[in-house]
């Protein structure tokens, strides 16, 4: 049994080079924020250090953090331009039972976080949820496709919050 | 080979089993009704149709606000002083005249998150449950006990009112600045 | 000489009578055997995420039962505690107790139906009806509870909408006297039968690292032999008070994993609920149901993710607060969206007859599956 | 008698033939069926505490006449794709298949649409017939579950005549007859008479061969099951597989033909079967007719008797249906080549050496 703090400090040690911050002020549950290019690598870290064991990823999942500057498109609707998206990990030991939070944010103009569907294949769902959700782009996904929504859907990406319900789709009329 | 004739014994001997489980079934009566002909006794909490007793209704709105599904619509009125709405059965007093409450049944959860704050309880589930339609239209119910003359009536009413009042706010806004000019 | 074949691409559903909902499965055979199994979903999708983000947190619960409609007390209990532990309240002894009771009699229930479908996969249409007709039982009693028979809006963060109805104790222990014979009635009838043991042992063999690795939970890993139960190993509400066992695949009848481990661990889960609400009717405390609940649920800003342990497996609820009165991200980590991932490791190498049979023994809710 | 009349009516020989074998066949089944039907729905019911259809009629009974009044007003579904030609042959063929094969059953000593010698073979001949129907009905569909269907269906009632004819050989060979007639006067008088009681003679062998009748009994059963594609063989329906199999695309009446052929097909391999082993239109406690000395008494209470053991036989077959699952095709081949065939070999080499002595 490890708590984030413990293990905040192991990943510290191991990965030198990357940017790693741990945020325990928010309510409810710390998290470790790591850099969107190096979650692969923490990721197989602690998955298969002895210490760690994070053999089950339970959750994968983007979230618009709404952070960037409102401004409006030419049909007048507001839009949101910068800011970042997140993705939260939530990892779990079967074994050892302890738990992390990883959080790793990316612009929202070019969203890129490395794919760990290679290393918890449960992620390959969950990352086509987000990439369908968000449009967040997995680098190294086998299968990047949309999931939820129609294959063709091509009207950006619903759950961000600037998002905007298209009239028609394919001749059928949207908002009931 | 032992394995063969067990799997051969195994086989008849379960079938057999199961046979006769359902042999004895044969036999049992039936569980189910005979829906149209007979119906279940409905326990007192069931969560049906809506129903809005409009004379304790004061119009708050929480019921609407509270719908998840927002398939409740409350338009309101005020009403002019000297009109008397009466009193709710727990002796809240009205002062709004309601000339909309529709509920569409289409949309509606069944939830009964409406239910819990009226402060009048006069919105409540019943337990009426076949009232199914040819079109959709017809599952849009109005509570309103007002006819539509009266709705109008009342929101022209109340516009008047408010016109006058307006009016008379003016003349008072007016008159202070208008009396020295008439003077000089 | 040889012959030259073509792999046949068969689309199974959406509109099937066996993939439980509008689910389609690409299947590539060759003859009759399975390749390949691409499946597509979305079919059921409802914005479950886009619309809680403009509802109030109060309201965002009747949209919970719609996910796993076979299971909707036990998606309320997910979110209930999820908020409850956004907002760092404690509720009522009494609400724990009775929240425990629906979602043990939801877990029966639920499992009912997925053994009944099972059932009715296989091909044998009869067991199908009698676990339908005890689920009845089950429905009568939340009926008389909160009025409702499938979503029931019951279970509230802060506490419960309705306190139980006077007759509730005693309808349920007249319940659990009438169901355990009716369990044993249904195994000579269905899980020891000599046909449905050939047609599911050694069938969709799921070793444990393959299981964890993709994140199954629930009955699936339960039947791959690894002892893993949210309910034992990160106890939630009231549950680690109660005495149960947690039943795992033992190969009984062919390999650990296979699917009928998986059916088996399910009738066997359903013996222990059974176990969890008598001994949970024993001890209820008295109390209120509804003094614990907040007249407006405006959490901090935070972010929390709390799970329980659906009849399909983990239930996880992410919410993101920013202080307002309706969340800002919910995500839920479905059961049965991420147990469908394996189908294709499964299913390669098997029959279509097998797809069948293993896609019932995953057991999805294409509601929860879509969201 | 009937042959006479109608011999008088057309005066060819072919015709009247023709028409007296037809005629009450047609007048028999098309009623079994509907009756048949309602049968099993209300077997299914009762047997999962249901009640079944209750609302056309007292108690349902008139449902099924609805149901085919439904039938024929529905619309007759060709999509574009289909082999017209097959798609409308396949029907016919396969409900002429299991409608021929009553040519050959005896239904009481005075009626039997032909007294053909090879009587048993010729009906288990004509029931080939279903195959290419099913086969046809398959292919033109040009669906790929009717198209898999239908391929489960020729493989399943291929290797499943070869039971069959090995369990029909052993009788062959002790009764020493194939013409079902005969095979059905040999039993005659009281049940223990019937072949699986061992047959008329009392001697040794009879009851030495008791045990191996009844395993005889049982392989031909399982056997003309699988034949007639009844659960746990129904594989080439496997509604939950393969949708409806070979007749997903059908609707209307000509969905109506292959419900019609599949409970004709039922009692068919019944009758067979009671023909066979159980004294076929014989009564087991001997004759009412006899008794008080009315003639005619005796083919009404034969035909009686006939459709009782037939119809039991049918209710055993819907009583399976409605407890077992289905097993696989794999396992299907499994049950009839390792198991099936080697026991009847086994069966028909003991009984001929029981015979023998």
């Amino acid at each position: 049994m490890k708590n984030t703090e413990e293990i905040f400090l192991i990943l510290k040690n191991n990965f030198p080079d990357s940017e790693l911050t741990l945020k325990t002020d928010i309510p409810a549950e710390p998290f470790i924020i790591v850099s969107p290019f190096d979650v692969d690598k923490i990721s197989l870290f602690l998955r298969d250090n002895s210490e760690l064991q994070f053999d089950s990823l339970m959750c994968l999942s983007g979230v618009d953090d709404f952070n960037g500057q409102k401004i409006k498109d030419e049909a007048g609707n507001e839009i949101m331009q910068g800011g970042t998206l997140s993705v939260y990990y939530h990892l779990e030991s079967t074994s050892l039972r302890h738990k992390v939070v990883l959080k790793t944010s990316t612009s929202r103009d070019n969203p890129e976080v490395v794919s760990v569907s290679e290393i918890w294949q449960a992620a390959n769902w969950h990352e086509r949820e987000a990439y369908d959700m968000f449009g967040i782009k997995f680098i190294n996904h086998p299968d990047l496709r949309r999931i939820l929504m129609p294959y063709d859907w091509e009207f950006g990406y619903p759950l961000r919050k600037d998002y905007q319900n298209p009239e028609f789709y394919q001749g059928m009329k949207v908002p009931y | 080979m032992k394995e063969y004739f067990n799997n051969i014994y195994t086989a008849l001997y379960t079938i057999f089993v199961g046979m006769k489980i359902t042999f004895r079934h044969l036999f049992i009566p039936a569980v189910t009704i005979q829906y149209p002909d007979v119906k279940l006794k409905l326990p007192e909490r069931e969560r049906n149709r809506l129903y809005v007793n409009m004379d304790d209704c004061i119009g708050c709105d929480q019921c609407s606000r509270a719908c998840p599904v927002s398939c409740i619509e409350i338009e309101t009125v005020k009403s002019i002083p000297g009109e008397d709405l009466g009193k709710t059965s727990n002796g809240k007093k009205k002062v709004l005249w309601v000339t909309k409450f529709n509920i569409d049944f289409a949309k509606c959860c069944y939830c009964q998150l409406c239910v819990f704050p009226c402060p009048t309880e006069c919105i409540y589930m019943t337990d009426v449950y076949e009232f199914s339609e040819y079109e959709r239209e017809n599952l849009i119910y109005d509570f309103v006990t007002l006819t539509p003359e009266e709705r109008e009536q009342k929101k022209l009413n109340f516009e008047k009112f408010m016109a006058e009042k307006a009016a008379a706010d003016a003349a008072a806004k007016q008159a202070p600045k208008d009396e020295p000019k008439k003077e000089a | 000489m040889s012959v030259r074949t073509e792999e046949m691409v068969l689309n199974m559903g959406p509109q099937h009578p066996s993939t439980h909902g509008v689910l389609r499965l690409e299947l590539t055979l060759e003859g009759e055997i399975v390749t390949k199994v691409v499946p597509h979903i979305g079919y059921l999708h409802r914005c479950f995420e886009k619309h809680c983000e403009a509802m109030t947190y109060q309201q965002v619960v009747p949209y919970t039962d719609r996910m796993d409609y076979l299971a909707a007390m036990g998606n309320e209990l997910g979110y209930a505690i999820a908020v409850e532990k956004l907002l760092n309240i404690q509720v009522p002894e009494r609400v724990e107790y009775i929240r425990v009771i629906m979602a043990e009699l939801q877990r029966i229930a639920s499992h009912l139906v997925a053994i009944g479908t099972y059932g009715a996969d296989i091909g044998a249409f009869t067991p199908f009806l009698y676990c339908f007709r005890d689920r009845e039982k089950i429905l009568h009693l939340f009926e008389i509870t909160c009025g409702a028979r499938l979503l029931y809006n019951y279970i509230w963060p802060g506490g419960l909408s309705h306190d139980l109805h006077p007759d509730f104790v005693r309808l349920t222990r007249e319940f659990i006297k009438e169901f355990r014979p009716n369990l044993v009635e249904l195994n000579n009838l269905l899980t020891y039968n000599r046909i449905f043991i050939d047609r599911t042992a050694n069938v969709g063999i799921l070793p444990v690292e393959t299981a964890i690795n993709f994140g199954i939970t629930g009955p699936m890993l339960r039947g791959s032999g690894m002892k893993w139960d949210l309910r034992k190993d990160d106890p939630y509400s009231v549950y680690h008070k109660f005495d149960f066992e947690i039943p795992v695949g033992e190969g009984k009848m062919g390999t650990v994993g296979d699917s009928w481990d998986r059916y088996f661990v399910r009738v066997r889960e359903m013996e222990e609920s059974l176990k969890i609400i008598e001994q949970a009717l024993d001890q209820l405390p008295e109390g209120d149901v509804t003094s614990a609940i907040p007249k407006r649920i405006k959490p901090p800003v935070g972010q929390v993710y709390a799970r329980i342990e659906n009849p399909r497996g983990e239930l996880g609820y992410f919410l993101i607060s920013d202080g307002s009165t309706s969340p800002f991200r919910v995500k839920v980590r479905a059961p049965s969206f991420v147990n469908l991932q394996i189908m294709d490791e499964l299913c390669r190498g098997h029959m279509v007859a097998d797809v069948v049979a293993i896609l019932g023994s995953v057991d999805i809710v294409l509601g929860e599956v879509d969201r | 008698m009937i042959y006479n009349f109608f011999y008088n009516l057309f005066g060819s020989e072919i015709i009247a033939g023709f028409i007296s074998a037809a005629l009450p066949l047609l007048i028999f089944i098309l009623p079994f069926a509907l009756i048949a039907v309602l049968l099993e729905r209300k077997v299914a019911g009762h047997m999962q505490d249901r009640l079944g259809p209750m609302r056309v009629g007292y108690h349902g009974i008139l449902q099924t006449i609805a149901d085919i009044i439904k039938l024929l007003q529905k619309e007759d579904i060709i999509a574009r794709e289909n082999d017209k030609l097959l798609f409308n042959i396949a029907p016919i063929l396969v409900f002429a298949g299991s409608y021929a094969a009553f040519a050959a059953i005896p239904f009481t000593s005075a009626y039997i649409g032909a007294n053909i010698d090879l009587g048993i073979f010729y009906i288990i001949a004509v029931t080939g017939l279903v195959v290419a129907g099913i086969l046809m009905a398959g292919w033109a569909s040009n669906n790929k579950y009717s198209l898999l269907g239908a391929m489960r269906s020729a493989a399943q009632i291929v290797s499943y005549e070869i039971p069959t004819i090995l369990v029909v050989l052993t009788l062959v060979m002790f009764t020493g007859t194939t013409n079902l007639m005969t095979l059905s006067e040999n039993q005659t008088a009281l049940f223990w008479n019937w072949n699986i009681f061992g047959g008329p003679e009392l001697s040794l062998a009879k009851f030495l061969l008791i045990p191996f009748m009844i395993i005889a009994f049982l392989i031909i059963y399982i056997s003309t099951l699988a034949e007639v594609n009844r659960t746990p063989f129904d594989i080439p329906e496997a509604e939950s597989e393969l949708v409806s199999g070979y007749h997903t695309e059908y609707s209307g009446m000509k969905f109506a033909m292959f419900f019609l052929a599949e409970y004709a097909n039922m009692f068919a391999v019944s009758a067979i079967v009671s023909a066979l082993f159980f004294g076929g239109y014989h009564s087991p406690f001997g004759y009412l007719g006899n008794t008080l000395d009315i003639q005619w008494l005796i083919p009404v209470e034969q035909f009686f008797w006939f459709t009782f053991k037939g119809v039991f036989f049918v209710f055993v077959q819907m009583w399976l249906r409605w407890t077992l699952p289905r097993l696989r095709v794999d396992q299907l081949m499994t049950a009839s080549w390792k198991y099936l065939i080697p026991i009847a070999f086994v069966n028909l080499l003991i009984v001929g050496i029981i015979t023998l002595i």
